[in-house]
């Protein structure tokens, strides 16, 4: 075999892998592309961490949406007297920003649904934004809290809850009437979800003269709190904020009980810890008695939901669950408003629309607070509840 | 009253240090007796701490009875990834065995969150959560058995190593794998009574700590870092210096955490790492 | 030469074989890479350019591990201060990007160096230990230093390069292809760089670092060198990406960053240059592909990787020099 | 040229080497022998700063270069083998001595330079049929030729060979040592060779040095350390030795 001859098979070796790798990557594409639209399917698109660290959001965002897609279905979506099924794609972005792009930009342009919903984390939310206007595709957020999301907003994204700078200045006076504190500490999660929950609170407390002590950030997936949790008992607030996910908050919950902080000082959780999946980490004893800022309060229609997800999912009500379900009942209310399928009549319609959502009364509205210009953004007030001693939810106020 | 935060924090710092210390141990013997840095043993923590959550939650076994089965199924699965990859990888270098290593930490941890879903487990025993005051000390009664459990763990390993035939067939194996072979060691039984070993110190670490902290897919990444830095700190191969290294690393990172910085917490196991490397890379107690 | 010799493998550089042929293959590739954007939709061709961030990454990283025998794990490190400098460079110093660009991939050839010269006494798995906890240490900071950084806020309103005359970078393709310009120049250079004396002295401290140190060879500063020249390809290729995604975030920064660069080296064949970059197109079309099955995804990616890792420890390219030399 | 005084070294209670002097000046071919373990290897790692010696000092033309980085021992004009042959198993046996000449030129000296430098030392050493051979199918014979080629490649003033006869035949033997005497006279490179095969060293060098439990035992030309009774015993154990 002369080198020659044994030279050219090794070069025509790497051709062929390249060529193969880049007519698979095309043809898969244009398959894509030019799959033909099955008759009368509305196509949605989800992107959401289904792995990492946050894969807990997208699996109950995704319980939420696949609750409602159920009950859509079971209607039907009629669009000038044509009976049209919903169909929901979901990828997963790993709550990194790189991931959500690529995501999304498939979901656009390969599987072209006509609206997006997602995601959870606000870095993937503030990467998603742009790509909706950019495509003109209307996208809606399940959760993402940084104001950053919607202020400088998106023609093409709106976001139903509150976001963190508009849901202090709602609940703070509902904290201060209730409990009065004069001396605040916080404990949050060292993400931009921790940051700008503190941000707004401290802000918004010192409105009504009452100064922030202590101010501790951990990192996501922390599980020891004894040393921040020391250095609060120093300062000695009235009430602690405890910002993070409810694994977080239980074993933060559980180490203050330890360290004689509970009931001493009264401890305040983001919305995660108005969750029952608090109660049942941290349990009964550990959370009485603690309050937490909840995004839904306990009315009927959503024991009702709750109910169906223990029976079909075998798993505890939370909000993202309640925002999946409401997102997904909010864009087809759109769609059947808009009558059509054009993602810009879509978009319109969302523009106008108010829906009584389980989170609260949803209305898109563009807006000015606190220097800051708020495009597609929902305003409802948030619930301040607390924990009774049978882990029960008790409404404190509105 | 500032005492007592300082005591209750040695006492944290300490055992947080003994859970880094027992992973420690097996990590060093699997690393001086194959030179391969085992970063699969931070799947193995995930697996064996499920291992323990689920026989609690679904078979209620008692706490006690959960640590030998999880620690089996640490042992399993160490001596199934030594038999079936390692073994194949080894001789196209340490390379390829390291990077198998971390393609099977992934997996593990990938595998823990398709299977049991991402949502934090937190492993309730109630007869050692009774928190307790020791002379001014607050702190639970758990925290006292992680104490004596791994306490006796280390004398055990230690007198393995130094009297048991297997023992010092490793210690034969780490000194020079090929002397040992000439003069007739077997070394892959030997192999595999080191990754049993190390499967079982680890998976017994995973499940002391997690009634303390909780049972996640993530949990396995940060302990996994911590006592590799605790193996070099401690010096390689010896028992002692994963003992010590791993006290030390423990009461540095919780003393920093307070009066240095708390979101910086994870890094000092780093600037330990670089001052060791610097000022005495064979570390406390190394030989070589 | 003498006669015809049967246990002759073949000539690296012969001087009979026509050029044409040799160059042939790699032509082709080019041109369908530069064609790409207007046949592919814009979904395709942001990932061929995240592709060839990885590929570039990848290959200035085989000259460390394959061609230097470093296994180290804080490529991602080195991506992230490069793309993180520029944007600060950039949006808060009002920079222009070709001014950020040089200073920034220079900051991390110098910070590379500072941290190569100690790490690099270290021994095989204590180096790459030391590399990994490196990475997650840049990484703390990346989200820690919240008035630098924008920490968990992210860093937003990265403007993309300034125009060359006619030439503007504001569209993804342009971007794009911004990317596979500076991946083929940073190739070619790598390759010459490989083929160089150099390069030949990097392999023998990679065969056997004490036979190469008694040669004569400083083995501690030509190591320092390609740890330096992997970092300064990593650096280049971060700020190609702040410039081409305009928003930056620790996450994207993190060790898994750094571990995907070692699993494409490595998916595609050490210590052969071309095959990290085969590595960085198949391992993303793999995740891609799998992009529908959300939850194991990961899993299977995983399961795929060890299968590799055991059945062609030599990756890619030693599957084609197999085929080839059969 | 090459001076080594009181050199000592020893791993724990092991003395390797105690107190050992010698000097060799240019041109000479001196043979370093004695049983196994006499501290002749851990000698040359002194010398070459494999080893960082206890005590004592080795001086090159005068220069003490005791405990410099190999590398820059090596730079310093020392050219070494190893007992147990190291090679780069990967490479050609022409980028094997290539690497020799590089190092010896700087990478960026001209490469038809290197080229034919690395061309003469190969035709010297008779290895042009095996040029683009790759090291790691020669026998364990070619492989030692290749390291003595590559090391020559470095155009060395002294050079030190660990062993370079082990395991050759008569007649291979005979043609090394025409070889290294060619080496000796035409290109004036020093030889330090540690050897056990008692032809080579007395039909090469012109002086020998023993070793023996690390300590120097004798030193002179062959015919006196022939007749040398401590050496004798020291080799045939006591008891043996009588005229």
């Amino acid at each position: 075999m002369s080198e020659k001859k044994r030279l050219g098979k090794k070069s025509i070796a790497i051709v062929i892998i390249a060529v193969i790798v880049i007519v698979i990557g095309s043809v898969l594409g244009w398959y894509f592309m030019m799959a033909p639209a099955a008759p009368r399917v509305i196509k949605i698109g989800y992107s959401a961490p289904f792995t990492g660290p946050a894969a807990e959001f997208g699996t109950n965002g995704w319980r939420g949406i696949s609750i409602a897609l159920e009950e859509i279905n079971a209607k039907g979506v009629y669009i000038k007297g044509e009976k049209y099924t919903v169909e929901v794609i979901r990828y997963d972005d790993r709550c990194e920003p790189t991931e959500g792009a690529a995501a999304v930009k498939k979901l656009i342009l390969e599987d072209k649904v006509i609206a997006i919903l997602g995601s959870h984390c606000s870095s993937v939310c503030m990467a998603i934004a742009p790509l909706c206007d950019e495509n003109r595709i209307p996208g809606i957020t399940i959760e993402c809290a940084a104001d950053a999301v919607t202020s400088p907003g998106h023609e093409y994204y709106f976001r139903m809850r509150p976001s963190m700078g508009l849901m202090a200045p709602l609940i703070t006076p509902v904290i201060i009437d209730k409990l009065k504190p004069s001396k605040i500490g916080f404990l949050a999660i060292n993400d931009d979800y921790g940051r700008s929950f503190v941000e707004s609170f401290k802000k918004n407390f010192e409105g009504y003269g009452v100064s922030t002590v202590v101010e501790e950030y951990f990192e996501r997936g922390a599980t020891d709190f004894y040393p921040y949790l020391t250095a609060i008992k120093a300062a000695k607030p009235d009430i602690v904020f405890y910002v993070g996910v409810t694994p977080e908050g239980a074993l933060i919950l559980k180490q203050a009980k330890e360290l004689g902080l509970i009931p001493e000082v009264k401890f305040i959780g983001s919305e995660e810890m108005g969750e029952y999946e608090l109660v049942s980490l941290a349990g009964k004893e550990a959370v009485a008695g603690t309050y937490a800022i909840s995004l839904w309060a306990p009315k009927p229609e959503i024991r009702e939901l709750a109910s169906k997800v223990k029976e079909k999912f075998n798993a505890p009500m939370h909000y993202a669950i309640v925002f999946g379900y409401d997102a997904l009942h909010v864009l087809v209310k759109a769609i059947e408003m808009a009558q059509s399928l054009d993602p810009a009549k879509i978009k319109d319609a969302l523009k106008k629309l108010e829906y009584e959502g389980l989170q609260g009364h949803i209305k898109f509205e563009s807006f000015e607070y606190g220097g800051k210009l708020f495009v597609n953004q929902g305003r409802w007030t948030p619930y301040l509840i607390r924990w009774t001693e049978v882990g029960e939810k008790e409404l404190i106020g509105p | 009253m500032i005492d007592t935060i300082v005591l209750t924090q040695l006492l944290n710092g300490f055992i947080l240090g003994l859970i880094y210390g027992l992973m420690a141990i097996g990590l060093t013997m699997i690393w001086s007796v194959t030179d391969l840095p085992d970063f699969s043993q931070g799947g193995i923590y995930i697996i064996s701490a499920y291992v323990a959550y689920w026989t609690i939650t679904l078979l209620n076994v008692p706490y006690f009875l959960a640590i030998p089965i999880g620690a089996l199924a640490g042992i399993l699965l160490s001596v199934a990834f030594e038999r079936i990859v390692y073994d194949r990888l080894r001789p196209s270098g340490v390379l390829s065995c390291l990077l198998a290593a971390i393609a099977l930490f992934f997996l593990l941890e990938n595998a823990a969150n398709a299977l049991w879903t991402p949502k934090a487990k937190i492993m309730s025993v109630p007869e050692t959560e009774v928190s307790i005051n020791l002379f001014g000390i607050v702190t639970s009664y758990h925290r006292i058995i992680i104490f004596i459990i791994s306490v006796l763990l280390f004398i055990f390993v230690h007198l393995f190593i130094k009297y048991t035939k297997i023992g010092m067939a490793m210690r034969a194996v780490a000194e020079d794998r090929e002397i040992a072979a000439l003069m007739g060691i077997d070394t892959s039984k030997v192999y595999i009574a080191t990754w049993a070993l190390g499967g079982a110190l680890t998976s017994v670490a995973a499940i002391l700590i997690s009634p303390l902290y909780a049972v996640w897919p993530g949990m396995g990444t940060l302990p996994l870092l911590k006592a590799l830095v605790v193996v070099i700190l401690g010096g390689f191969g010896s028992i002692i210096g994963a003992l010590i290294g791993g006290l030390i690393l423990g009461l540095i990172e919780t003393f920093g955490a307070i009066y240095v910085s708390a979101a910086y917490q994870h890094g000092f196991a780093f600037i330990l790492l670089l001052l060791t490397l610097s000022l005495r890379p064979k570390g406390l107690f190394g030989r070589r | 030469m003498a006669g015809h010799n049967k246990n002759n493998i073949y000539l690296k550089k012969s001087l009979f074989y026509p050029r044409a042929i040799r160059f042939l293959p790699i032509i082709i590739t080019i041109v369908i890479l530069i064609m790409l954007p207007l046949y592919a939709s814009s979904y395709i061709v942001f990932v061929a350019a995240i592709a060839l961030l990885y590929a570039m990454v990848a290959a200035g990283y085989d000259v460390l591990l394959g061609y230097t025998g470093q296994l180290s794990f804080c490529q991602g490190a080195f991506y992230g201060i490069g793309a993180y400098l520029s944007a600060i460079l950039t949006v808060n110093y009002g920079w222009s990007f070709w001014q950020a660009m040089p200073i920034s991939v220079l900051f991390v050839g110098l910070v590379s160096a500072i941290i190569g010269y100690p790490a690099l006494r270290l021994r095989g798995a204590y180096f790459a230990v030391t590399t990994f906890f490196l990475a997650h240490f840049v990484y703390l900071i990346f989200l820690n230093e919240v008035s630098l950084t924008g920490g968990p806020l992210g860093f937003r309103g990265i403007r993309p390069p300034e125009p060359i005359g006619p030439l503007s970078f504001e569209s993804m393709a342009n971007g794009y292809l911004l990317i596979l310009f500076s991946f083929i120049i940073i190739y070619a250079l790598l390759r010459k760089f490989v083929n160089s004396n150099v390069g030949l002295i990097l392999k023998s401290i990679e065969q056997d670092d004490i036979l190469a140190e008694s040669m004569g060879i400083n083995t501690a500063a030509y190591k320092l060198l390609s740890f330096v020249i992997s970092a300064i390809v990593a650096g280049y290729a971060g700020t190609m990406f702040a410039h081409f995604f305009r928003l930056l975030h620790p996450t994207t920064f993190s060790w898994f960053l750094s571990e995907m660069v070692v699993i494409i080296t490595l998916v595609g064949g050490v210590g052969t240059l071309i095959g990290p970059v085969l590595g960085a197109g198949i391992v993303t079309f793999i995740l891609e592909f799998l992009r529908f099955a959300p939850e194991i995804r990961y899993v299977g990616w995983a399961i795929a990787l060890i299968a590799i890792l055991m059945f062609e420890p030599k990756g890619l390219m030693g599957l084609i020099k197999r085929i080839g030399v059969r | 040229m090459l001076k080594v005084t009181g050199l000592t070294k020893s791993f724990g209670k092991l003395v390797a080497v105690n107190n050992l002097s010698f000097t060799v000046s240019e041109g000479e071919r001196v043979a370093i022998i004695g049983p196994n373990g006499a501290g002749k290897t851990t000698t040359f790692n002194l010398i070459t700063g494999h080893l960082k010696p206890d005590r004592g000092v080795v001086e090159f033309y005068g220069k003490n270069i005791t405990g410099l980085k190999p590398y820059k021992i090596c730079r310093a004009g020392i050219g070494r083998t190893f007992q147990i042959v190291r090679s780069f198993p990967n490479f050609t046996v022409f980028e094997h001595v290539l690497v020799g000449a590089i190092s010896r030129y700087g990478p960026r000296a001209q490469m038809d330079l290197l080229k034919n430098q690395t061309e003469n030392v190969i035709q010297k050493l008779g290895l042009n049929a095996k040029k683009n051979t790759i090291v790691r199918n020669l026998t364990i014979v070619d492989k030692k030729r290749v390291e003595l080629a590559t090391a020559l490649a470095l155009k060395p003033k002294l050079l030190l060979l660990d062993e370079l006869m082990a395991g050759l035949n008569p007649a291979e033997i005979d043609e090394y040592i025409e070889l290294l005497k060619r080496i000796n006279e035409e290109d004036g490179i020093t030889l330090i060779v540690v050897e056990h095969v008692m032809r080579a060293v007395m039909k090469l060098c012109n002086r020998i040095i023993v070793m023996h439990y690390g300590k120097k035992l004798a030193e002179g030309t062959p015919m006196e350390i022939s007749t040398n009774r401590d050496v004798i015993e020291a080799y045939l154990g006591e008891g043996v030795a009588y005229a």
